[in-house]
């Protein structure tokens, strides 16, 4: 069965440095990928290839059978793959009720929207979205006063009001407490049964919670895949990303 | 509304006191309301004073429109008095003919209209350049080279030009047009300096004619071997250009501050003297705004000697006012009448050259009256006449514009 | 059309570019450095120039010291200015060009008040009404000039943004004030020092160009969208100011050369939109931040 | 051991919003603070209320003595912090050089120089000083701001979530190093975590904080796995 | 509970007791200057609504709406131009003057009342669909759009104005006698002529508040905020932005159209950078994020202007300037915003001051 996402002999530089050089991966649908790789590694830039918000120098993405290297942001967000962003973005002049209506993009042509004024469906899995992400009391509060952690809630509300077939998820528990860490665990966990996750993290123990499969990165290039006590137990991992503590 | 013996004319001042135009236009203010003052002390118009509504056009044509419907619909007045722009008239004829009102349009333009609601003072262009052509072609020589801002008023005037032109045998070796307000002439002065001619002709105007002349002497051109003949470059121009800037160029107008006669000798002298001589020098524009005022009183009282005093319409003033003439008396660039026919004015050109203190000396006064033609170079759109444009196949249109 | 005039239609665009590059360096400053659109730039070239007027007509000040004395007494106004208004308008962008739209118009207003709207003479040193002949090239002397004081010029702000700590501060206030203020800059008071340079600026502009063309009230209004025209195509930096000005005065010169004035201006609108559909942040403007 | 950085009843506004309320709380010289609490409880607020970057702030800081209440943002920068905001704050159009050297702004003796430390403990920015530093990925931003609060030569650091972001052997670098800092230097250091291990393996004392105000405070063995569970679970 | 400013239900009421408050100024008053003063206040009213959709409420800063504005100002001048010449005398006269003996080919379309209105709407709508199609396509925003729109705004001009024998030069066109429909004819100083204009504003306010409520304003909305984010979420920013850019300048285009229904004529200065600039003034001043606001915006400027101007003659633009100063530091949304806080004062104690704008943020991302 071939994956979901496909990324084959990815390549990007910038002037003169490589920052991806040559990656391939797979994600299988249904399952929980972890992306994981010292900084600078090219984590980021990989999802930035994959949403196109940049294009790569060489290389082919293809997502679900479907070429995706050369489309828009929009076209690919709209073929159904989902981005939380490592700084989190979310509409700071919009309230959070808003941010949430906007996510919920089932009709996204202008000319349609035009007349419409109360989108089917909106209602319950705002509500439904909106307590998960423990948002529920700020929904009439302007985005932009949020905290940090309020913040990546919100954002990871978003992605999952798109309800995408593929969800990238750049550090998404950055800034939160143990207990919101363990509850993004559930909520990812439970996310497996409709959709594909890829997960950047530096939080091990998060990994470990979660992980189906990881994937490492090193200056641009795959180290390493496998489960995680692979990859735990893999001495150039530890070398230049885990070292002997965490390893420990 | 019918007038009333007792209770004041009113009439509408029409011009910009703010904003770019207010350079010559907040002028024509002055002196109508000199004008005005100068009537009303010697027993007003028709025996009644005349009551000016003054109004600030902001240089702006939607305000010029909107004053004009204002001062017709609202204030009433008995005629207007307005605009220095061709523009701005175009934006007020409309509602003057739609109105069958009357509109005294001051100063030079390019004609080629022929309404049944307007009273020109100033020089047609054929009037303008009439002499100054032959003049300079036969002073400095047969080449020629035509500046002009870009509009309509500078290019009719050089068609006129070219025809009085090729009469005195000159040969035209260049024709340019600056942006309107445009301050940058060094492109221009390049292509003359390529073209060598022995004079230059302009009707450059406003704020770029005093950067022409000024670049012009920067760029190192001389004013003995190449001077400007120009058909705007007044009093007020060379002073703020500087007379060092101004000297020795020419200038075609019917009217000069230093014109030699007791009329214009007192006038200066009151103007100046008078509350709104604050700006220190009157000008060839100033006083053709000057003479609409008495064209008015002139026009005015003939129309109420024919229909009577409380009849006198905006129509009637117009329809009594072909060949009405300002005499030396009064006028101080000397006689002038209305013609009959196209309501332009029957005037004498003159040509100056200015001094080293910014002032004109007339070098030459055209011997006789010259003709006003607003379509001298449209024979076949036939002549205007007052009733309207009698085409070629004897047709009558009205509101030619 | 030899290649005598051609080349100096190539002298001719250098000045001019000059010109249009001294009026938009002021602008450059303030909307490069504190990201204020000055609608009043115009005004301000205006009040340079009238200054230089009112020196020279009531102090009798030779015309090459008014220009540093515009400079300065225009710099006074701009930093008034930032003071009283500007500075609370910093986190707004787009309500300063209104703002600074209504001090244009009160400034305006103003001179004409107190100076009438008749134009107004500028004495320049009979040197300045010259030309220089370099076989079949010439040039006027007053260009020639215009041309050193706007290269000193760029020169000495390039120096102050790029060699000085002073530079450092300005660049760093500009991309996150309240990081700046958090090391110990005092952004406030360099947003009144840039403010007051690009306005001082200005007035050195308004100083040359009353020699150049007129001093009239409205004078300002025609160089001030051509300013901004320059800046925004050139990024906002002031290299890019000084190219997009070399480029579009070096091709107005060149197309008036070819055909006319008014032609040329319109290809120059047109080649800056199909520029910008192509560059659409501007010259050398640096690729935006990542997420 | 004396009193380097008071809390006297300090409430802190956005707009007209009080986040902090009747804050107060005392820390030693050469003391590691940690401050901790719940996702919007008002932890970075804490700390820009600190460098006064909140609309409005009642109550007295002090530093050393001196009031702080009513001193703009740069001026409070010279008394010694140096700040690791949350999101990093890093310049994008400033190279990684001009970044470091914008901490030296706020020197105590003005040295426009990169002081060597910042350089030796991140070796990535030693390598790409001319970078521009928008370029960089998240993880090499962080070290940057560490870097740049560093340069200031400060004798508090505020570090908000320093280690974010960071990768788990940096993570266990960053920890050492700020033990030597404040160990080996004399650095204070206010920190906020949420990682209840880091704090108490750094801290020498905490405070906890919920719905903007202080709820526990003390000696780092005096937080409790109750207290934790009380004002950290959600 | 909350503001009542923002409640929709409240919002839709006091659209509908002003329109149908100015619908009924014809019956009291009977003032043809008025009237027709009125009416010319409504084009600068559309103008500013068109630039609050588009600005205010899309957030793409348009200092060339003049473009929209002034094309369809043309196409109506011309068709008007047109229905006064004859078989005998087919050509405008000042198209005579400038030595052209045949109608250009442009012009020919126009000699149908109906084609020339038509055209008049359609062409200003499409440049503005194509142009902004590339442009937007091509990623320009802020004030990089907004000084190509610019340019593009003076190149228009200078064209118009230097393409005399087609356009009439500076001088414009000004076609003699007024509009006729169907043989009737449209005196610009009548209740007929108000009440047109009148008319197309209701129009097109209810349009504009309708596309500002539905799903395309939201996600307009999000796109002036962010437009980066939004593009992820799966919607073609360039596509949204063209629309209400579009229909913006479709609304400029109907002002111009009736402007020139009013005043019987056009010329460059319609086209003039300062004119495009004073609707941005407009908009701002009333608010620009509401769409009443900023029509009462162009309404008190020119009714100031028109009214204060002659009784403080030389001092009008210090008291326009000090008063734009004045409400842009103080009222950053425009005057609007002052009914806001009003009625926001009312409502029951606001659990968060709801800040405009929100001068301090958290930590900003770099
Ligand atoms: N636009 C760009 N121009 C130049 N270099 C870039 C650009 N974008 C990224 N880089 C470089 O590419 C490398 C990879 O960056 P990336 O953000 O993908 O790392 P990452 O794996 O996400 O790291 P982290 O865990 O720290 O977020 C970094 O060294 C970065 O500086
Ligand atoms: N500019 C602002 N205006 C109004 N409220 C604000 C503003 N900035 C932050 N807040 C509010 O203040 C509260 C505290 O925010 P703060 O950023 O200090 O939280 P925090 O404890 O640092 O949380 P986190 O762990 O998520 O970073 C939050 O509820 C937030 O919504
Ligand atoms: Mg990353
Ligand atoms: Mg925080």
């Amino acid at each position: 069965m071939p994956g979901l996402l496909e990324i084959h002999n990815l390549s990007k530089s910038f002037d003169a440095t490589k920052v991806i050089n040559d990656f391939s991966m797979e994600v299988v649908e249904g399952t929980l990928c972890c992306l994981v790789g010292p900084n600078g590694a090219g984590k980021t830039t990989t999802m930035d290839l994959v949403t196109g918000r940049i294009k790569p120098t060489s290389g082919k993405v293809i997502f679900a059978g479907e070429d995706i290297t050369a489309k828009h942001e929009h076209v690919i967000a709209r073929a159904g793959i989902g981005r939380k962003f490592q700084v989190p973005a979310v509409l700071r002049d919009l309230t959070v009720r808003q941010n949430l209506e906007v996510a919920y993009s089932r009709q996204t042509n202008p000319f349609w929207n035009l007349f419409k004024f109360r989108k089917a469906g909106l209602k319950e899995k705002l509500d439904e979205i909106a307590t998960l992400g423990g948002l529920s009391g700020r929904l009439n509060e302007r985005a932009g006063i949020l905290s940090h952690g309020e913040t990546q809630w919100l954002e990871i509300s978003m992605v999952l009001m798109q309800e995408p077939r593929l969800l990238l998820m750049d550090e998404p528990i950055a800034g939160m407490t143990e207990g919101e860490i363990e509850k993004t665990a559930r909520i990812f966990k439970d996310l497996r049964k409709t959709a594909t996750l890829i997960v950047v993290e530096h939080d091990m123990g998060f990994v470990r919670e979660i992980a189906d499969v990881v994937t490492v990165m090193h200056m641009g290039s795959l180290l390493a895949t496998g489960t995680i006590s692979e990859i735990e137990a893999d001495a150039r991992v530890r070398d230049v990303y885990l070292g002997e503590k965490e390893a420990a | 509304a019918p007038l009333k013996k007792g209770e004041p004319i009113k009439v509408g001042l029409l011009f910009s006191l703010t904003g770019a135009l207010a350079v010559p236009e907040e002028d024509s203010t002055l002196v109508l309301q000199y004008a005005f003052d100068e009537i009303n002390k010697n027993g007003g118009v028709g025996g009644v004073p005349v009551e000016p509504v003054i109004v600030d056009a902001k240089s702006d044509f939607g305000v010029y429109s909107e004053k004009t419907k204002e001062l017709i619909l609202r204030e009433k007045v008995t005629a207007l008095f307005g605009c220095y722009t061709s523009a701005s008239r175009k934006a007020i004829l409309p509602t003057v003919m739609q109105r069958n009102h009357l509109l005294y349009y001051p100063t030079c333009y390019e004609g080629a209209e022929c309404t049944q609601n307007t009273i020109c003072t100033g020089p047609l262009a054929n009037q303008h350049s009439q002499d100054l052509i032959p003049f300079m072609v036969e002073k400095f020589g047969k080449k020629v080279f035509f500046v002009g801002s870009n509009y309509v008023w500078p290019k009719e005037s050089n068609k006129n030009a070219k025809i009085w032109l090729e009469k005195a045998g000159g040969e035209l070796v260049g024709e340019e047009y600056i942006p309107l307000g445009s301050s940058e002439f060094g492109p221009v002065l390049g292509k003359i300096r390529d073209a060598k001619p022995d004079f230059i002709f302009s009707t450059v105007v406003g704020a770029s004619d005093i950067a022409f002349h000024k670049q012009f002497k920067q760029e190192g051109f001389k004013v003995d071997s190449m001077p400007i003949a120009s058909l705007t470059t007044g009093e007020i121009e060379t002073r703020a250009m500087g007379a060092e800037f101004g000297a020795g160029h020419f200038l075609s107008a019917p009217y000069f501050q230093t014109l030699d006669n007791p009329t214009n000798q007192k006038f200066v002298e009151n103007f100046l003297k008078s509350k709104y001589g604050k700006n220190g020098t009157t000008h060839y524009n100033m006083e053709e705004t000057y003479l609409t005022a008495y064209v008015f009183k002139a026009g005015f009282e003939k129309a109420a000697a024919a229909v009577g005093f409380e009849n006198v319409t905006p129509r009637a003033i117009r329809d009594n006012s072909g060949g009405i003439r300002v005499e030396d008396n009064i006028s101080p660039e000397g006689l002038v009448w209305i013609d009959e026919n196209n309501f332009n004015t029957w005037l004498k050109p003159k040509i100056g050259q200015c001094q080293a203190d910014g002032t004109f000396k007339i070098v030459k006064a055209a011997a006789e009256h010259v003709k006003p033609d607003p379509y001298s170079i449209y024979p076949d759109a036939g002549t205007c006449t007052a009733t309207g444009l009698k085409g070629p196949d004897g047709k009558l249109r009205t509101n030619v514009i | 059309m030899d290649i005598g005039s051609l080349l100096n239609a190539l002298i001719l665009g250098v000045s001019i570019a000059s010109i249009w590059l001294i009026a938009a360096l002021g602008l450059t400053i303030i909307y490069g450095a504190a990201g204020v659109i000055n609608m009043a730039h115009g005004e301000f070239i205006m009040l340079g120039a009238y200054s230089s007027y009112m020196l020279q007509y009531y102090f009798g000040l030779p015309y090459l010291l008014c220009i540093p004395a515009s400079f300065v007494i225009v710099a006074a106004v701009g930093l008034v200015l930032e003071r009283g208004l500007i500075q609370y308008l910093y986190n707004r962008p787009l309500d300063t060009l209104l703002a600074t739209y209504g001090v244009s118009l009160v400034l305006m207003q103003g001179v004409r008040l107190i100076f009438g709207s008749d134009p107004k003479y500028l004495a320049a040193p009979a040197l300045f009404s010259s030309n220089i002949s370099l076989g079949f090239a010439s040039v006027s002397t007053f260009r020639v000039v215009i041309l050193l004081v706007t290269a000193l010029c760029v020169l000495g702000i390039w120096l102050l943004f790029y060699k000085t700590r002073f530079g450092v501060q300005v660049r760093a206030v500009m991309q996150n004030k309240e990081m700046a203020a958090s090391f110990g800059i005092n952004s406030s008071r360099i947003y009144m020092m840039t403010f007051a340079l690009g306005a001082g600026l200005a007035g050195v502009a308004g100083s040359l160009f009353g020699v150049l063309a007129i001093v009239l009230p409205t004078m300002g209004a025609s160089y001030v969208v051509q300013a901004f025209l320059m800046v925004v195509t050139g990024g906002g930096s002031l290299a890019g100011t000084v190219v997009a000005s070399g480029v579009t005065g070096q091709l107005q010169s060149v197309f008036a050369f070819f055909s006319n004035d008014t032609f040329a201006r319109f290809l120059i609108f047109v080649l800056i939109v199909v520029f910008l559909r192509f560059r659409p942040q501007g010259l050398f403007a640096q690729a935006g931040a990542r997420r | 051991m004396s009193t380097l950085l008071n809390f006297d009843n300090v409430t802190s506004y956005y707009g007209a919003t009080r986040i902090l309320k009747d804050f107060s709380f005392e820390m030693q010289k050469g003391e590691c603070l940690c401050v901790l609490g719940r996702n919007g409880v008002g932890k970075t607020t804490l700390m820009r209320t600190i460098m006064g970057l909140t609309d409005k702030s009642t109550g007295a800081i002090r530093i050393n003595g001196t009031e702080l209440t009513g001193k703009a943002p740069y001026q409070r920068a010279t008394y010694g912090l140096g700040y690791v905001p949350q999101g990093r704050g890093i310049l994008s159009d400033f190279t990684v050089r001009e970044n470091i050297l914008l901490g030296t702004f706020a020197r105590a003796d003005k040295a426009p120089e990169i002081p060597e430390l910042c350089l030796r403990i991140f070796p990535y920015l030693k390598e790409n000083l001319d970078r521009r530093a928008g370029l960089l990925s998240g993880g090499q931003k962080q070290q940057l701001a560490i870097a740049r609060a560093l340069a200031v030569g400060p004798q508090i650091l505020l570090l908000d979530e320093p280690t974010e972001g960071i990768q788990p052997n940096i993570v266990h670098e960053i920890g050492e190093i700020l033990k030597m800092l404040n160990k080996e230097l004399g650095i204070s250091l206010i920190l906020t975590e949420q990682h209840i291990k880091v704090a108490r393996k750094l801290g020498d004392s905490f405070i906890m904080v919920d719905n903007g105000r202080v709820v526990a405070r003390g000696p780092i063995e005096d937080m409790t796995d109750e207290l934790v569970e009380r004002h950290m679970t959600i | 509970m909350g503001n009542l400013y923002h409640n929709k239900t409240a919002q839709w009421l006091v659209y509908a007791a002003f329109f149908i408050g100015l619908a009924l100024i014809p019956s009291f008053v009977d003032d043809a200057f008025l009237l027709n003063q009125l009416a010319t206040y409504g084009v600068y009213g559309m103008l500013a609504l068109s630039i609050s959709l588009c600005w205010g409420f899309g957030g793409i800063l348009n200092l060339g709406q003049g473009i929209a504005f002034g094309l369809g100002a043309y196409g109506m001048a011309m068709t008007m131009q047109m229905q006064s010449q004859s078989e005998s005398n087919p050509i405008p006269p000042f198209m005579l003057n400038n030595s052209l003996d045949a109608l250009p080919w442009f012009w020919e379309p126009f000699s149908n009342t109906a084609a020339g209105l038509f055209l008049a709407i359609a062409v200003p709508t499409l440049f503005c669909a194509i142009f902004g199609g590339i442009m937007f396509r091509a990623r320009v925003s802020g004030p990089f759009f907004a000084i190509m729109t610019l340019a593009m705004l003076s190149a228009f001009y200078t064209i118009i104005l230097d393409r005399q024998p087609y356009t009439g030069g500076v001088n414009g066109i000004t076609p003699p006698s007024a509009l006729q429909i169907a043989g009737v004819e449209i005196d610009p100083y009548s209740s007929t002529a108000y009440l047109t204009v009148l008319g197309i504003l209701v129009v097109a306010t209810v349009v504009a508040k309708l596309i500002t409520q539905s799903s395309f304003g939201l996600v307009t909305q999000a796109i002036r905020d962010d437009a980066e984010r939004v593009r992820f979420l799966g919607y073609s920013v360039a596509g949204y932005e063209t629309m209400i850019y579009t229909v913006s300048g479709m609304i400029a285009a109907f002002a111009g159209c009736c402007l020139v229904m009013l005043v019987q004529y056009v010329s460059p200065a319609q086209m003039d950078v300062s004119f495009s600039l004073s609707m941005v003034i407009w908009a701002a001043i009333g608010g620009r994020l509401s769409l009443l606001g900023s029509m009462c915006g162009a309404f008190l400027i020119m009714g100031a202007q028109s009214y204060l101007g002659d009784t403080f003659l030389a001092t009008w633009l210090l008291i326009l300037g000090g008063f734009f100063i004045i409400v842009v530091r103080f009222l950053p949304n425009g005057l609007a915003s002052l009914l806001e806080s009003a009625l926001g004062l009312l409502a029951s104690k606001p659990k968060t001051s709801a800040e405009p704008n929100g001068d301090a943020k958290p930590v900003p991302a770099e």
